[in-house]
């Protein structure tokens, strides 16, 4: 039930951060919202983890160790967005 | 002893969730990263009680990992900008 | 001698919970800034320092508790060092406090 | 049960908040305190791995990475799209709802019991000679991931250091840091041996329990760039060979040791029999190196 509860936190946390990233138009702001989406699809593979507890561990861990591949990733192309956006910041200013 | 243990951890994230509020509304950029250098702590906490609540020293590694990097959010928001 | 040790932690991690409650009050209550960090400060650490207290004679060997002191310590650290910085972000941005 | 409620009602009400902020501060705050309270979340779902890994980087070196780019673009804002008219703003809206909605229906529907691969990672556990099944499936049962993971690493750190404007070039990364005085220099040297005991710890840990490399390079990155955002330390530059060759040689270690495996027992990747355990370890030191390098190089971001 617990795995129940997160992952429908997850489906809504998708939901939201996809309306986000469509929606809000300052750069930063989408980034963020990008990461909530990262967020809530990782909760719902968490959350199927979860439920494939099984042979004595707590969580299967296939899904977990991809959820870890996936916040590393997701966290380098964030610092890459980021950068993205203040060379542009700094390229208006110059230009 | 140890569902006391996890009702004195309820306790504490409750009052993690109610410090949210403060976080929230601010209004000063400082109210805002104050409270959450709170919820960091309330979180430490949260976790030691649970971790002994249910005997697992992972939790005790999370608190410590959290401790360690607490004080990060809070010294990007003071760093001023070497130019202003 | 076990039940000592029992009484000793519920009334540590009660007390230590107690804190976090009147620091939560204080950061939501208090009108400015400055007194909030003030709540914050004080009654946050000294609650994480109670529940430590209390969960060290549960600690399972020395590493354990040695490690709870540890958190303890760094949280302590962290925020000796970060209070002074932040009041004196938020007395930059509001001088009337 | 009722933690669990209370823990997502405080989730939704951060994610909420980090949509609806009009300051980016704002939102970056909520996203920081989001971070934490989604490892806490984590930590009851009973993926310590996972949460060991978002505390760190979910809640530590976003928040610096975050508030450093939120108080640049507060006094340069980067150019805006036109928002979007009230009907489109409506139809992304139903679009997302019906998404969410799928997505929640998917997770209440899984069969029961759910398909998984744990029978078959504790069938095989035993042959990678780690006790944590993370760091097996990590490691052994899908290594091609962790390498290219890594690479990524790497072509991150490669595009960051190429935004660089051209007189920014090859000179130290990131945006230089003003000294720091008092608290802040004494906790920058106080923190560091520490933290870096704690990353051993937590790396040491990982062979069998949660914990390993990302966990302990991520609080390795977080001690190197405090000396730097006090000020006392200057980055190297990103010309330096010592740095080049620490963020390559993680994944190089890697690629070397999978052509090893695939002369050894015909597969690339496949872990020599009876060399697995000390052979993961060595690649896991270089990795935790490499990763550790990369991380604070990307929070620093490019010399602008």
């Amino acid at each position: 039930m617990t795995a129940g509860i997160y992952g429908l936190l997850g489906a809504a946390l998708t939901g939201l951060g996809l309306y986000g990233v469509l929606v809000r138009t300052e750069p930063l702001l989408r980034i963020l919202a990008f990461n909530l989406l990262g967020g809530g699809v990782f909760l719902v593979l968490g959350a199927i983890a979860q439920r494939g507890a099984g042979a004595g561990f707590a969580a299967d861990p296939v899904p977990q160790a991809i959820i870890l591949t996936g916040i590393v990733v997701a966290f380098a192309a964030t610092t890459i967005a980021v950068a993205l956006v203040l060379r542009l910041a700094a390229r208006k200013d110059g230009a | 002893m140890s569902s006391l243990l996890g009702v004195a951890a309820f306790a504490v994230l409750l009052t993690l969730v109610l410090g949210l509020l403060r976080v929230l509304r601010g209004p000063a950029a400082a109210d805002r990263i104050a409270a959450a250098q709170l919820l960091g702590t309330a979180g430490i906490a949260a976790l030691l009680l649970w971790g002994a609540a249910a005997d697992s020293a992972t939790h005790a590694d999370l608190a410590l990992t959290l401790a360690v990097l607490a004080p990060f959010a809070t010294i990007a928001m003071v760093r001023k900008d070497p130019g202003a | 001698m076990s039940l000592l040790a029992d009484a000793f932690t519920v009334i540590c991690v009660v007390a230590g919970v107690g804190f976090f409650a009147a620091g939560t009050a204080g950061l939501l209550r208090f009108p400015d800034t400055g007194s909030r960090l003030h709540a914050l400060t004080k009654a946050d650490h000294l609650g994480l320092g109670l529940i430590v207290l209390g969960l060290l004679p549960r600690a399972e060997a020395l590493g354990g508790a040695f490690r709870l002191l540890a958190i303890w310590a760094l949280v302590l650290l962290a925020s000796a060092a970060t209070g002074p910085l932040l009041a004196r972000v938020a007395q930059r941005r509001d001088p009337s406090a | 049960m009722i933690v669990d409620l209370a823990l997502v009602a405080g989730i939704l009400a951060l994610a909420l908040g980090v949509l609806a902020a009009r300051q980016a501060f704002a939102a970056v705050a909520f996203f920081i305190a989001y971070g934490l309270l989604l490892a806490l979340a984590w930590a009851r779902l009973g993926l310590l791995d996972v949460a060991l890994t978002e505390a760190a980087i979910g809640a530590g070196l976003s928040g610096v990475l975050l508030l450093a780019a939120a108080r640049r673009l507060a006094s340069a804002p980067a150019p805006e799209d036109p928002p979007s008219g009230r009907v489109t703003r409506g139809l992304i809206g139903a679009g997302c709802t019906i998404l969410a909605c799928a997505l929640g229906t998917a997770v209440l529907l899984l069969p029961e019991p759910p398909p998984g691969l744990a029978a078959e990672v504790a069938a095989n556990q035993a042959a990678t000679a780690l006790g944590n099944p993370v760091a097996s499936v990590l490691m052994a049962f899908r290594g091609l991931d962790t390498l290219l993971e890594s690479a990524v690493l790497v072509l991150a750190v490669i595009c960051t250091v190429a935004l660089a404007p051209d007189d920014g070039w090859a000179g130290p990364p990131g945006a230089p840091q003003p000294l720091a005085d008092g608290p802040l220099a004494l906790l920058a040297r106080l923190l560091p041996p520490l933290g870096i005991v704690v990353a051993a710890h937590i790396f040491w840990i990982g062979v069998d329990a949660p914990g390993g490399k990302f966990q302990a390079a991520a609080i390795l990155a977080a001690m190197w760039l405090l000396p730097w955002m006090a000020g006392l330390v200057p980055a190297p530059p990103v010309g330096a060979r010592a740095l080049r060759v620490t963020v390559a040689a993680g994944p190089a270690l890697f690629i070397a040791v999978g052509l090893l495996g695939a002369i050894v027992t015909g597969a690339f990747l496949a872990w020599p029999p009876g060399f697995e355990k000390p052979l993961i370890l060595l690649v896991e030191v270089a990795l935790t190196l490499s990763i550790a390098a990369a991380l604070a190089l990307l929070v620093m971001g490019p010399r602008t």
